[in-house]
């Protein structure tokens, strides 16, 4: 055999052509480059501020506020709260707008998603006209339509519509009965833990019966009863029995307003509308790309193995679909929770409006409370990526 | 099945198909791409509707009545091309599902019946492995135990062994003679033409939708008839 | 017929000829059975969806359109207390200000610049999204460096004044970048001509691209702070696109990139951008930008957020790149490489032309997204669409309870027709090239 | 860089000023500027340029307005700001003069038939986020133990519709402002203003800490202009006065002393004010006066002699 | 290449593989899946880095070195198994892309030479179809002829024919049998054992990364010495 080896030129690295080289040295420009830039926003910033005379630091968040915020969910009065209390609520009013948002709109999502799919001519189009307009049109102009045009031509208070059981509705908001909690709540309370446990211990037997006899129980209804149904009773029958555990505050006239009550914001009411609205639009899109995902295949081979269309539906697509629909689910999740931020444009105080707005404006101090501001969604948002990744590992199908 | 035809939209997929398969007999269907062996074989268990003439499987007719179909397709066992096995569910899992909530049996009953033809196709210790696991071959000898699962008296094979490196097929077909040995009533499309000479009691040649030709698998391959058979058979065997 | 039944063999004498299908032509009443009463549930949703249509389409279309007021000066005619009528749109508001809302405050004789703008625009849409036009490279050309320099000396009237100094530092520059490909060159033994023509190109682009604001071409000063509505909506959204587009690739690589800080750093830009609302981004684009500059540089505040926009959507349009350069199979990088191509021609001739085809949906759905966006700068005070409108909602002579509704329906309808438009071509440009994937 | 050299290189003075208040500050469709403050500005110009249309004005919200300033985006803001301690000292401004001493005050539809802010307990009040309005709101219903919603706004025409469509029972802002925005109102006279004042809401131009030339030009901008209507010096009789043997006009008109150039300016620096602007009396009859939609009387902001506190500190 | 060991990550792909190819010889390489076929034949123009031993392809050893690497894959052409050719291009786009842009040849010369060679894998005709509207032996044969504009000195292919229907098998072989005809240096992993004993020099059987053994055809398979391979032979020849 020939040998090759002896026909080579020795070795001899080129240093420049090293990849390795190469690599380390963009790095280099890279690293210099955004040093540089930081290095220079940083002394401008440090310099401008010192010539402006801006305090600079967090202690901010100590002094006292001086001003109101019309919904909190704390305790929050202009007398002795502080700049970081104003922080909270507003943070809080983005979660609580941001989690019932996120509540209803996945129903309302699911529910056109699956009209989209419908086999029903007539819903499916309905749905798609819905998707098609909710979702080309700016989320900010919706809400501005919402908040001036729908619920700007509210009655006034005195004139307020009255939709019974104790709910009102005017230009200030919706009004309705809050409840006050009785002594016998805990009845009720209990009620619902054992209908709970109940459940839990239906589902055993259920399963257990189905293992051993084949025989199949209605899990769903009786769930429903348990958890649902016992509560209600309970509370029937306390209220027959004159120990009634729930009572309500109407809202009632006042000088200018209803006093009383719970009230809710219109500010609120049409930001939720928007927000539920509009992402609504696009979990239809998510859900439906989710079900479409599944493929043909699957229900073919259930129907071949002689599964009803029910549960080739429950047993097979659903569980399938789950896994696509979930992740970018979770993104629109997190886009309302983003979106609540165009509060700022309606007047609702949420950590934008209260935080980035009013509390900046009163301090001065922008880069603190950007910051804190950013911090705050960018926590949300990464803490939510990696519950999502950590679920994305649980359930990705299996493979080699 | 007599005088059945079938029409994608404008398109005549099946015309005048009459075939009388007996209890235990064993076909093969073969003929080029698009001549409709899939389409025939997925009427018969109803996935497909056909629009003309009459499909009878076991004595019950197939109509627009979702309890017969059920029955029948609680009788007709089928293999796909693809497999399509359930990647959420493990190999147990896949064996059980039908037998747990189409015949609600106890699962332990089922886990033990699928156990068995786990066993049956070589593979019981993947039971707990998920299908992405296995390789192709094993995900197809899944596939018959599942069917196998419900106890059917009919199997159909869509080209089952298609989608295989040629080093699965054989452990496939394998399977599949076993079956055949053991009398199960068996309708194959497959271009193996080892198997067919080995098992098939008829081969049945399709074009444009047509039967072309049917003959035992000796004659067929020994003296086909038909010039369309002929080159076919030409190409196939090189 | 001869039948197989039963037989053992059989061969078909006689092709049976393809006939036409069964009572194909069903009449209406049986679609209608079928797709809308096949069964109770059936039924009863779609009582329910008519139901539903027959409360909101009808009073939509007599709000709108049957009872709206379309002519008049002012106020009068949209106010039943002033003998107008207030029961349906006023779309005379919308006429009187359809000046305002397309040119905000521009200078009026100069107006015909924002409509040369508009056509200039129209023309590189077009080039840049028929995907079979003549010349489509020439058109990138012209879309991401031509249209910009024109455009920005139209709208602003060009004349910066850079002054003498500042060319002999571009002189110094551009001799200096020459300077360093021609030494990279000699330190690498590559050619030297191909470098010193690539050093040189790059300073003529630069240099054209600065004369050109520099001249003066006669045209009068518009300051940005007369511009607004649509000019101004679009200009947001051209410059995101403009900008984002090339940003975004290079984003996309990076986070590609074997090189580890430089994948960290595009990872960290690109997280945080998709992790916090534009409109915070915005806010601080419009407060803090002006603090981390030198005291006597100041930024235009229509340029605040046009940044602000830009870097926004470049981080999107990143991740929609990098699903394309992912979704390249490993193949082609590996047939490029075998072939000797080295990276930069790898990526250019091979990789990003495909990668970038196949998602120009995921492009277009980016920039619907930018479009929809562009209306947050109101909130930072800037006159788009959005903004002329409030802006006009509030006009006393205008004052009118149906004004606020007529508004917003004008602005969704704009928003719609654009967003709606541009998904329909994505969704055609899905359609087909999915069926180019599958021959 | 000193600002009055930046301003002379760049030829033009940049403006800082409201995005809309009647009477203040306010632009046309066609873009031209009016009111008290962008007159204000002009003045500025006038006496630096001897032209009066040398300046760019640059719309800003409240919460923007002062970063604008500190950042150097604007020269001077002029743009009803209140001036108060800890603006002048923790915010690194200065606010040389005040060209209008206004008060926070309500508004309230007549149908309520409220008579006095006292009667407002448990009303909505819409105010604009971000000010000084928002504080003393806070400040005088705890004062006077009484409770109120707040709905605020980030900008103060949506302070306003927000009011005028019903969303609240009162809106309250400066009393200038109270004026200029009724008549924006749908039906201007349904609403009024109810007599209190809760607040000293002195308005003036701003501008950065540390420069003290340009802080001496605005605020004997502003005297120049008081002082003028004081000696009767008017738009119209600006050329002719400097030949008036009156000391005080001679010294304000720059016949006689260096007082304009002691500042950087020209000496007849006031001249060019009164010609190009008019003095204080005229701007502020033309821009809110009685004679001007927004019917303002002229109240505190009379001069001293006159029972008002406009006091034109003495050239000299 | 001497002394050759591979990891990915922990996993030894490629173990102690000596091989000395002479200019001229073709070689034929077998053996099981995932024995490190195809990882051998990638580290000869540096798709993958080896990381122990010495790979020397015509006189030029391959190091962590740009320029050598370049050079080096400028000699070598390679032939994958689904043919990645470039869809966006035509055919003789594809085929000028490398010798315009890597070796800087003008535009019609380079057009030249790739018609030369479409004539030689005889597809002149289809120059301006794009990749997707050729059927896949006419893709494999672009491929090669792709890499034939390059004039390489050696020619590796890795399976060519695998992910071929197969009555395009032959179309392809027979460009590569004309090919080897011609003197080219070749190194060919197939299974296609009637190519090995038509035109190898060598054939090799490779598992678990190791060369298990190496003869001349006639000899490998008449008489092969290793069990293993034995079984493997058993397996593909039926
Ligand atoms: N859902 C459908 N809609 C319309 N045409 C269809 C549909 N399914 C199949 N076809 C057409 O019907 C014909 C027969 O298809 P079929 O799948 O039965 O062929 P095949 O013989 O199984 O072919 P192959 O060997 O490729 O599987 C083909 O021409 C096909 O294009
Ligand atoms: N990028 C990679 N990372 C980790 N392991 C890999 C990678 N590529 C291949 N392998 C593993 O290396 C081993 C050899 O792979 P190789 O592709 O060389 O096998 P092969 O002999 O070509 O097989 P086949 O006949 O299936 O193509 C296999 O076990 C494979 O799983
Ligand atoms: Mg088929
Ligand atoms: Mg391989």
């Amino acid at each position: 055999m020939q040998t090759v080896v002896s026909q080579t030129s020795p070795p001899r690295k080129s240093f420049l052509y090293d990849p390795k080289v190469r690599g380390i040295f963009y790095q280099v420009v890279l690293v210099a480059a955004v040093v540089y830039l930081f290095y220079m926003a940083a002394t401008n910033a440090i310099e401008n501020l010192q010539r402006a005379k801006i305090a600079s630091g967090f202690g901010f968040l100590n002094n006292t506020a001086g001003f109101d915020i019309s919904q909190s969910l704390i305790q929050f009065s202009a007398a002795g709260s502080t700049y970081g209390d104003a922080f909270i609520v507003g943070l809080l009013n983005t979660l609580i707008v941001s989690i019932i948002g996120i509540f209803f709109t996945t129903i309302l999502g699911f529910t056109i998603g699956i009209a989209r799919l419908s086999k029903n001519w007539m819903v499916a189009k309905v749905a798609m006209v819905y998707v098609e307009v909710l979702r080309n049109i700016p989320l900010l102009v919706q809400l501005l339509f919402w908040y001036i045009a729908v619920l700007g031509t509210l009655p006034q208070p005195r004139n307020s519509l009255e939709m019974g059981a104790g709910f009102y509705l005017n230009s200030r908001g919706l009004f309705m009965a809050k409840p006050i909690y009785g002594p016998n709540i805990s009845v009720l309370v209990a009620a619902l833990a054992i209908g709970l446990v109940g459940t839990f211990l239906y589902r055993r037997w259920a399963k257990k019966q189905q293992e051993q006899t084949g025989r199949q129980s209605p899990v769903g209804k009786v769930t429903l009863a348990l958890i649902l149904g016992l509560p209600i009773l309970t509370w029937i029958v306390l209220a027959l029995v004159g120990a009634n555990p729930i009572t309500f505050e109407l809202p009632r006239k006042g000088t200018f307003n209803l006093t009383g009550g719970l009230q809710i914001l219109p500010e609120f009411v049409a930001l939720l509308l928007g927000l539920v609205t509009y992402t609504a639009a696009f979990i239809a899109e998510v859900v439906r790309a989710g079900i479409l995902a599944v493929s043909k295949g699957q229900s073919e081979a259930a129907g071949s193995l002689g599964l009803t269309p029910g549960q080739t539906l429950r047993l097979v697509v659903i569980p399938q679909a789950m896994r696509v629909i979930i992740p970018p689910l979770t993104s629109q999740y997190l886009n309302l929770t983003k979106n609540s931020s165009l509060a700022v444009a309606i007047g609702y105080p949420d950590l934008v409006q209260v935080f980035m707005g009013t509390v900046l404006n009163q301090t001065g101090q922008a880069i603190e409370v950007v910051v804190i501001t950013m911090g705050v969604y960018l926590t949300i948002s990464l803490v939510t990526s990696f519950i999502m990744n950590v679920y994305n590992r649980r359930v990705a199908i299996v493979e080699r | 099945m007599i005088d059945v035809h079938k029409w994608y939209g404008e398109f005549h997929v099946l015309r005048d198909i009459n075939l009388n398969v007996r209890r235990g007999e064993r076909i093969v269907i073969c003929g080029p791409s698009g001549s409709g062996k899939s389409t025939m074989i997925r009427c018969i268990n109803r996935l497909e509707e056909h629009q003309k003439g009459r499909i009878i499987v076991d004595g019950t007719e197939l109509l627009n009545d979702l309890k017969r179909i059920d029955e029948v397709r609680r009788e007709v066992g089928m293999v796909f091309q693809h497999f399509n096995l359930f990647p959420h569910l493990t190999i147990l899992e896949n064996c059980t599902l039908a037998p747990i909530w189409v015949k609600k049996m106890p699962k332990k009953e089922a886990e033990e019946i699928a156990m068995h033809y786990l066993k049956r196709v070589k593979i019981p210790e993947q039971a707990n492995k998920y299908p992405g696991q296995l390789s192709g071959g094993q995900q197809q000898r899944v596939a018959i135990a599942r069917s196998l699962c419900m106890s059917p008296k009919i199997m159909l094979f869509d080209e089952p062994t298609s989608a295989l490196d040629p080093e699965m097929v054989k452990e496939v077909l394998d399977t599949m003679v076993g079956l055949a040995d053991e009398g199960m009533t068996m309708l194959c499309v497959t271009h193996e033409m080892g198997f067919a000479r080995q098992v098939a009691d008829r081969v049945i040649f399709m074009d444009y939708g047509q039967i072309v030709e049917m003959n035992t698998p000796d004659e067929f391959f020994k003296n086909p008839q038909h010039e369309r058979t002929r080159l076919f058979l030409s190409q196939i065997l090189h | 017929m001869s039948t197989a039944v039963d037989m053992p063999r059989f061969v078909r004498a006689n092709q049976v000829e393809a006939l036409p299908p069964p009572n194909l032509a069903r009449g209406p009443i049986a679609w209608v059975r079928e797709n809308l009463f096949s069964g109770p549930f059936n039924t009863i949703l779609t009582l329910v969806v008519f139901y539903l249509l027959y409360v909101t389409v009808p009073p939509l279309v007599r709000y709108l359109i049957i009872d709206a007021v379309w002519t008049g000066s002012d106020r009068a005619a949209c106010r039943a207390d002033a003998g107008g009528s207030e029961s349906g749109a006023c779309w005379a508001f919308i006429w009187d200000k359809i000046n305002y809302f397309i040119y905000g405050s521009y200078t009026i004789s100069e107006r015909w610049r924002v409509d040369v703008f508009f056509a200039l625009l129209a023309i590189g849409v077009v080039w840049m999204l028929w995907l079979r036009a003549p010349r489509r490279d020439l058109g990138a050309v012209y879309f991401f460096w031509i249209f910009p320099i024109v455009s920005y000396v139209l709208l602003t009237g060009g004349d910066a004044d850079f002054g003498v100094r500042f060319w002999i530092g571009f002189a110094i520059f551009g001799a200096l970048v020459i300077a360093l490909f021609a030494f990279f060159a000699a330190l690498l033994k590559a050619a030297m001509r191909p470098a010193l023509i690539m050093g040189g190109g790059i300073v003529a682009v630069i240099g054209i691209t600065l004369a050109l604001v520099d001249i003066d071409f006669g045209l009068p000063h518009v300051p940005t702070s007369l511009w607004g509505g649509i000019l101004v909506t679009l200009l947001v959204a051209t410059v995101g696109i403009v900008v984002s587009l090339p940003f975004g690739i290079v984003l996309a690589l990076g986070r590609r990139s074997k090189l580890p800080i430089v994948r960290m750093a595009s990872v960290i830009f690109i997280e945080f951008v998709r992790g916090v609302p534009l409109i915070t981004v915005l806010i601080m684009a419009n407060t803090m930008l002006p603090l981390f500059l030198p005291a006597e540089m100041t930024v235009d505040r229509l340029l605040r957020p046009l940044i602000g926009t830009a870097l926004f959507a470049a981080a999107y349009m990143a991740e929609v790149v990098r699903g394309g350069l992912q979704a390249m199979p490993k193949g082609q990088y590996e047939g490029a490489m075998s072939l000797g191509l080295n990276y930069p021609q790898m990526m250019t001739l091979i990789i990003l032309p495909q990668a970038l085809r196949i998602v120009i949906p995921g492009i277009v759905n980016t920039f619907i997204g930018l479009f929809k966006d562009t209306s947050l700068v109101a909130i930072v005070g800037i006159f788009d669409l959005v903004k002329t409108i409030e802006a006009s909602r509030i006009d006393p002579s205008w004052a009118a309870p149906t004004i606020g509704i007529t508004g917003y329906a004008f602005a969704a309808l704009f928003y719609f027709i654009f967003c709606f438009g541009m998904s329909r071509y994505s969704l055609g440009v899905e359609r087909r090239l999915a069926a180019g994937q599958k021959r | 860089q000193a600002t009055l050299n930046s301003v002379k290189q760049k030829g033009f003075l940049t403006c800082g000023s409201n995005t809309g208040l009647a009477g203040f500050g306010q632009p046309d469709a066609q873009g031209n500027w009016t009111g008290l403050d962008v007159d204000f500005c002009r003045a500025i110009a006038a006496a630096i340029f001897d032209d009066p249309t040398k300046v760019r004005f640059i719309p800003l919200a409240a919460k923007d307005r002062f970063t604008a300033l500190q950042s150097g985006e604007v020269d001077v803001l002029s743009r009803n700001s209140t001036m108060t301690m800890s603006r002048d000292t923790q915010l690194g401004l200065d606010f040389p003069a005040v060209t209008y001493f206004d008060g926070q005050g309500f508004m309230v539809r007549k149908k309520l038939g409220v008579a006095s802010a006292k009667e407002l307990n448990g009303a909505s009040i819409c105010t604009q986020q971000g000010t000084t309005t928002e504080l003393n709101l806070a400040d005088y219903f705890r004062a006077n133990n009484l409770k109120y919603e707040v709905v605020a706004f980030a900008t103060s025409d949506e302070t306003f519709k927000a009011y005028d469509a019903g969303r609240c029972d009162a809106f309250t802002t400066d009393a200038s402002g109270l004026y200029a925005e009724r008549l924006r109102a749908s039906a201007p006279d349904d609403h009024i203003v109810l007599p209190e004042i809760i607040s000293k809401e002195p308005l003036g131009p701003a501008v950065r800490h540390g420069d003290n030339q340009w802080g001496d030009i605005v605020r004997w901008t502003h005297n120049a202009m008081l002082n003028a209507e004081e000696l009767g010096v008017t738009k119209a009789n600006a050329d002719q006065m400097k030949t008036s043997e009156n000391p005080e006009i001679k010294r304000l008109l720059g016949t006689e002393g260096k007082f304009g150039e002691a500042i950087g300016l020209t000496n007849d620096w006031a001249v060019r004010i009164i010609k190009h602007v008019g003095n204080y009396g005229e701007v502020f009859e033309k821009n809110v006066g009685e004679g001007s939609r927004l019917k303002i009387k002229r109240g505190q902001n009379a001069q001293w002699t006159k029972g008002g506190l406009q006091y034109g500190i003495p050239v000299r």
